[in-house]
């Protein structure tokens, strides 16, 4: 599988997705720079997490903006893999690609800590490698990871499968303790109608080792490599 | 020319900035707040002269950028 | 522009210079300075930049040793950690800024303490910070713990830095004057460091990054509404931080030292334009000459005085050579910085600056840095405290009820509130996040890993300043050590009250004396510091604070140690003498309601063997469960085991120990709790006595409460009263 | 009551998400756009209804809770 990164001013956590893809996939992705207006020939991109542009105005409204998001959406139009990871999720959001949006966390602070993530849907190339059900330990590290959407569009992503996961205990219970952003139905990450769009605010990437004291984020990538080969 | 223009959550929207604002205000002991809204004042400087243009520009921007319409409705004055 | 001005004794006395440092001015000078020349003499002569009271004393902190590649004198340490890598590592105050405005305030010093680290060709690959707050009751201290914390997080978090450790203490003393120190730790490569040292007459010098503005110019009160055409509103002295400018200067300085374009390189600290250009060429013995017209600026008719006062921050100065000036522009343009040439080095030893084509400033570079004042301060030694004996101190009628005090109070409580708003996990390599004796950063590609941590126990340090400087770099050295590390070097930030004042002097006087004892003994050397003076209000000064941030090297991170017990039916073993030292102890204080005593002894001898004997258990990978005891004593140590493990023990007092109470919550130094399998507790104990490590047993691990001599306390129950404090404190803020 | 509050930086400070909009608004060829400032705004419902009183009190939010006053020049609009 070839996968492309794209880098934004102000992208912090590119390197930790190359780590994780390259462990994959055991290839280097390419690394995009948001300038330039073509991309290469993967199977799949991946926003990353950090702060474009110093998510001024509104995290993630500049890079929706920017020449390469066009690309990467007209790609997306034509059925690739597009995964946004934290700022990504809010630059695909602003971007379109993913309905809703983004915003700052109900108790106003960022938030650095593991959650733990039910896997709401084992039905699309990036959470194949999950059962439905299963309880994940992830970190968060967000200032503004508060999804909001308005009911009709709540209840289109509930009735079309298209809730990735969302933040629970750690026997998979729904409760607003274990939200760390306040998140409206506890989302933490969403699918597009055709499910080649995932974006989600927790860190798989950051959950790839022993080391990480989680290994839980290693089957997203997996899966992803697998649908394509 | 100066536009100056208002980004405001729309109706039904959470407002956690407005919302802790009103809690703070009522534990400094300001009992008469009801509802507290917070939104985005821009103000952008100009050149074009004509004030049709510069407004349908800064719709524009608006639409295009400064405000997300999903969630927030703009106003835009323009002065002089 | 500037009218040319009478310098009155008032405007030399608003510049911080006081009668006989400006005879020495005009000495200097031959002539009456312009009002730029002297602003920047004040600005070199302050405390700040000249270290005028403290540089007699900071001399006697040993600075070398055989892997220390550039100690104090850069803009941060450099220390060999093998394999061709270097740490790079230093702290600061932004103390007055932060009690202004405290999120700026923060945020704009982590700012600086990250430049100065990449400054020398490192990547930051880690933050800390050192928070001293007033007492909670105190009005004011909900507002600066919710500001300081943001704008660290946010200033940190937006740079992609990890934010890992660091301490946290309220006491009414700070009340008036917080203190935020901050500490960047950051990765080279050992065979390219950059340096401000100027070199080649010609070559070009150029500002990079953010634009300068009139932000914190000193002395504004007089300078700015005699120098500016629109005084409408007074300018404030605040700076603003602009994460995302710095991290595209990040990036682009790292992309431009990976070339060979970079002759010198020097960030544009807290005296900016000023102190930058005058190191470079000072460093250099060369001259330099600039044309501040050149330089970008944000406002209209800014003067010469200004914009070498300015302290926006985002900036840097460096000198290139003058064939790589299209590939450093290139550099720039990509990461839309400003790139202006705005100099040349010139062989006259003056710093010439030239404004609307005039001489605003011609003053020779050496006399300037040479001949600025420096001080030996009259001092007197602190009055030392009498001892207090474990038996003089009424003993609690329950054990435990006294523990859930003490872990509910201010200084023992979790921080959890806090390090959740720092991204502490971004780049990855986090081996150990906040909460442990030190953070653990792993190095990319390889099982090499740093440890850091930063300490400092100010109540020790007033009761006996010297003891409290030897025990604040001790203590460092044991967090290390817990962790498995091998503690290699420290920075430190020497935070006092008036040097003017020979009570205080004294104070700092003797715990740098401490400090050197301590590194001496320890093999630890100093490589970078600052000193932050002036920290009173009222006449009454703070805690004397020489926060110390120690820096060590693991060589296998997956045999590193961490505090939490892992398993069930574990032996838990002290290591090193438990005498019951109560005096200055947390157990006085919180529950007595008494600071006093003299502080715990430190006999860094003991300090030595013993560390190195638990480092040893680690490396051998016999002991994977350790924590020093500090703040609290013993039973604070164990509680806080159980509670990060989630697994809880069975205690008992030793048979013929001191009073209970003096042997489970005394302060002794030189000490560490481990758990080992109780099949290797034997084995272990035979070691260490051979190794004269005193030894003792304590207990079992298991369980989900801590027993102690027959009494309990659940698990869940001390967890919330330790985590209780800061969100009660911050209430919903 | 409603107050509408703007809260803006004082001259001469710093505004970095400014310039970001800005240069965004460049990137996206509004060629006449200059200078571009952020500031807030901000909605409080009150239940005050004498208009000296209700001045007073949001100039005391504003001086101790909504505006920076180190950085920041609030301005208050009370409308019925
Ligand atoms: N301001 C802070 N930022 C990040 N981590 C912190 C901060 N304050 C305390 N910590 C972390 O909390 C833990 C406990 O701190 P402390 O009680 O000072 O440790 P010790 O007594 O071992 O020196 C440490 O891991 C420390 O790094
Ligand atoms: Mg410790």
């Amino acid at each position: 599988m070839k996968a492309a990164i794209v880098v934004f001013p102000g992208s912090n956590r590119e390197v930790d997705a190359k780590v994780a893809l390259k462990q994959a996939t055991g290839k280097d992705p390419v690394m995009v720079w948001h300038r330039d207006t073509s991309l290469p020939k993967v199977d799949l991109v991946l926003v990353p997490g950090g702060f474009s542009y110093g998510d001024y105005l509104r995290c993630g409204a500049i890079a929706a903006n920017s020449p390469v998001l066009r690309e990467v959406k007209a790609r997306a139009d034509a059925g690739m893999a597009v995964i946004g990871i934290c700022n990504g999720f809010q630059i695909v959001t602003e971007a379109g690609l993913l309905p809703g949006v983004l915003l700052r966390n109900a108790n106003l602070k960022f938030v650095c800590r593991n959650v733990g993530l039910r896997v709401e849907t084992s039905g699309s190339r990036f959470t194949a490698g999950y059962k439905k059900g299963q309880v994940l330990s992830v970190p968060v590290a967000h200032h503004d990871g508060n999804y909001f959407a308005d009911p009709r569009t709540l209840d289109e992503l509930e009735a079309e499968d298209r809730i990735a996961f969302r933040y629970c205990g750690p026997e998979g219970r729904l409760d607003s303790i274990y939200n760390p952003n306040g998140s409206i139905r506890h989302i933490a990450g969403i699918l597009n109608k055709k499910r080649n769009v995932l974006g989600l605010m927790p860190h798989p990437e950051n959950a790839i080792e022993p080391m990480h004291g989680s290994t839980d984020g290693k089957a997203l990538f997996k899966s992803m490599v697998e649908a394509v080969s | 020319m100066k536009a100056r223009i208002h980004i405001t959550l729309k109706n039904g929207v959470l407002d956690p900035q407005g919302r802790a604002i009103a809690s703070a205000l009522h534990a400094l002991g300001f009992s008469s707040v009801g509802d507290v809204r917070q939104g985005k004042y821009i103000e952008v400087d100009l050149t074009e002269t004509d004030k049709t243009k510069a407004r349908s520009a800064v719709e524009q921007m608006c639409g295009k950028l400064l405000a997300n319409t999903v969630i927030e409705n703009y106003s835009i004055d323009l002065v002089d | 522009m500037s009218v040319p001005k009478k310098i009155t004794p008032e405007i030399v006395a608003e510049h911080g210079l006081s009668a006989d440092e400006y005879k020495l001015v005009l000495e200097i000078m031959g002539r009456e300075p312009s009002m730029t020349e002297l602003g920047i003499f004040s600005v070199m002569w302050s405390e700040h930049c000249s270290y005028k009271s403290s540089r007699v004393h900071l001399k006697k902190l040993p600075t070398k040793a055989p892997w220390v590649i550039q100690g104090p004198g850069e803009n941060a340490g450099v220390i060999d950690i093998g394999d061709g890598q270097a740490a790079v590592f230093k702290m600061e105050s932004h103390n007055h800024p932060s009690f202004i405005e405290p999120y700026q305030g923060a945020a704009t010093g982590v700012g600086g303490i990250m430049r100065d680290v990449f400054t020398m060709g490192a990547r930051p690959i880690a933050n800390l910070n050192a928070l001293r707050f007033g007492e909670p009751s105190d009005p004011k201290t909900r507002h600066l713990v919710s500001g300081v914390v943001a704008g660290i997080g946010g200033y940190g978090n937006c740079m992609g830095v990890p934010t890992v450790g660091g301490e946290v203490n309220f006491h009414a003393s700070y009340n008036g004057n917080i203190l935020v120190n901050a500490m960047t730790v950051g990765l080279a490569d050992s065979d390219k460091i950059f340096y401000s040292a100027a070199a080649g007459i010609g070559n070009p010098v150029i500002y990079v990054g953010a634009k300068t503005g009139r932000d914190g110019i000193h002395g504004a009160t007089m300078a700015s509404a005699e120098f500016t055409e629109d005084s409408e509103e007074k300018r404030p002295t605040v700076q603003v931080g602009d994460p995302f400018t710095e991290k595209l200067l990040l990036e682009a300085c790292l992309e431009l030292m990976a070339t060979d374009a970079i002759v010198a390189i020097q960030d544009m600290g807290a005296a900016g334009l000023t102190s930058s250009s005058v190191e470079m060429s000072s460093k250099g013995g060369l001259g330099i000459e600039l044309d501040l017209d050149k330089v970008p600026v944000r406002e209209t008719h800014m003067t010469a005085y200004e914009i070498m006062l300015s302290e926006s921050q985002e900036r840097m100065l460096m000198v290139l050579k003058p064939e790589a000036m299209d590939e450093a522009r290139a550099i720039f343009d990509k990461w839309e910085l400003d790139f202006a040439e705005i100099g040349v080095l010139t062989d006259t030893g003056h710093l010439v600056l030239k404004k609307d084509g005039e001489v605003a400033a011609d003053m020779p570079v050496a006399p300037l840095v040479e001949k600025a004042p420096l001080y030996e301060r009259p001092w007197i030694p602190t009055p030392l405290q009498a001892e207090i004996a474990a038996r003089d101190v009424p003993a609690p009628n329950d054990l435990l009820a006294a523990l859930k005090t003490m872990i509910g109070s201010a200084d023992l409580a979790s921080r959890r509130w806090v390090w959740e708003q720092y991204d502490h996990l971004v780049m990855g390599q986090t081996a150990q996040r906040p909460g442990g004796d030190a953070a653990v950063i792993r190095l990319p590609g390889i099982s090499k890993a740093l440890a850091m941590t930063s300490d400092c126990t100010p109540r020790y340090v007033f009761a006996d300043p010297k003891r409290g400087g030897a025990q604040a770099v001790a203590e460092t050295w044991r967090n290390l050590t817990a962790v498995g590390a091998k503690p290699l070097a420290i920075t430190d930030n020497m935070n006092f009250g008036n040097p003017q004042r020979p009570e205080i002097m004294g104070q700092f006087a003797l715990a740098i004396e401490g400090m050197a004892e301590a590194c001496k003994a320890l093999d630890y050397p100093v490589v970078s510091g600052n000193v932050s003076l002036y920290n009173e209000t009222n006449g009454k000064g703070i805690l004397p604070t020489p926060t110390i941030g120690g820096v060590g090297v693991m060589a296998d991170v997956g045999r590193m140690a961490t505090v939490a017990f892992k398993a069930k039916g574990e032996k838990v073993l002290v290591l090193g003498e438990t005498r019951g030292w109560l005096g200055q102890s947390i157990f006085l204080r919180e529950i007595q309601g008494q600071e006093e005593g003299a502080p715990p002894p430190v006999d860094l001898g003991a300090e030595r063997r013993i560390g190195d004997f638990v480092r040893g258990l680690i490396e051998a990978g016999e002991v994977v469960t350790c924590h020093d005891v500090s703040d609290g004593g013993l039973l604070v140590a164990v509680a806080e085991m159980a509670m990060a493990g989630g697994i809880g023990a069975t205690l008992t007092t030793p048979a013929g120990a001191v009073e209970a109470h003096g042997f489970w919550f005394g302060e002794d130094q030189a000490r560490y709790v481990i758990a080992v399998p109780a099949k290797a507790a034997e084995a272990t104990e035979a070691k260490a006595a051979a190794a004269g490590v005193p030894v003792m047993t304590l207990g079992e691990t298991g369980g989900d409460a801590l027993s102690l001599d027959g009494r309990a306390a659940k698990l869940a129950e001390l967890r919330s009263e330790h985590e209780a404090f800061l969100p009660r404190l911050m209430g919903a803020a």
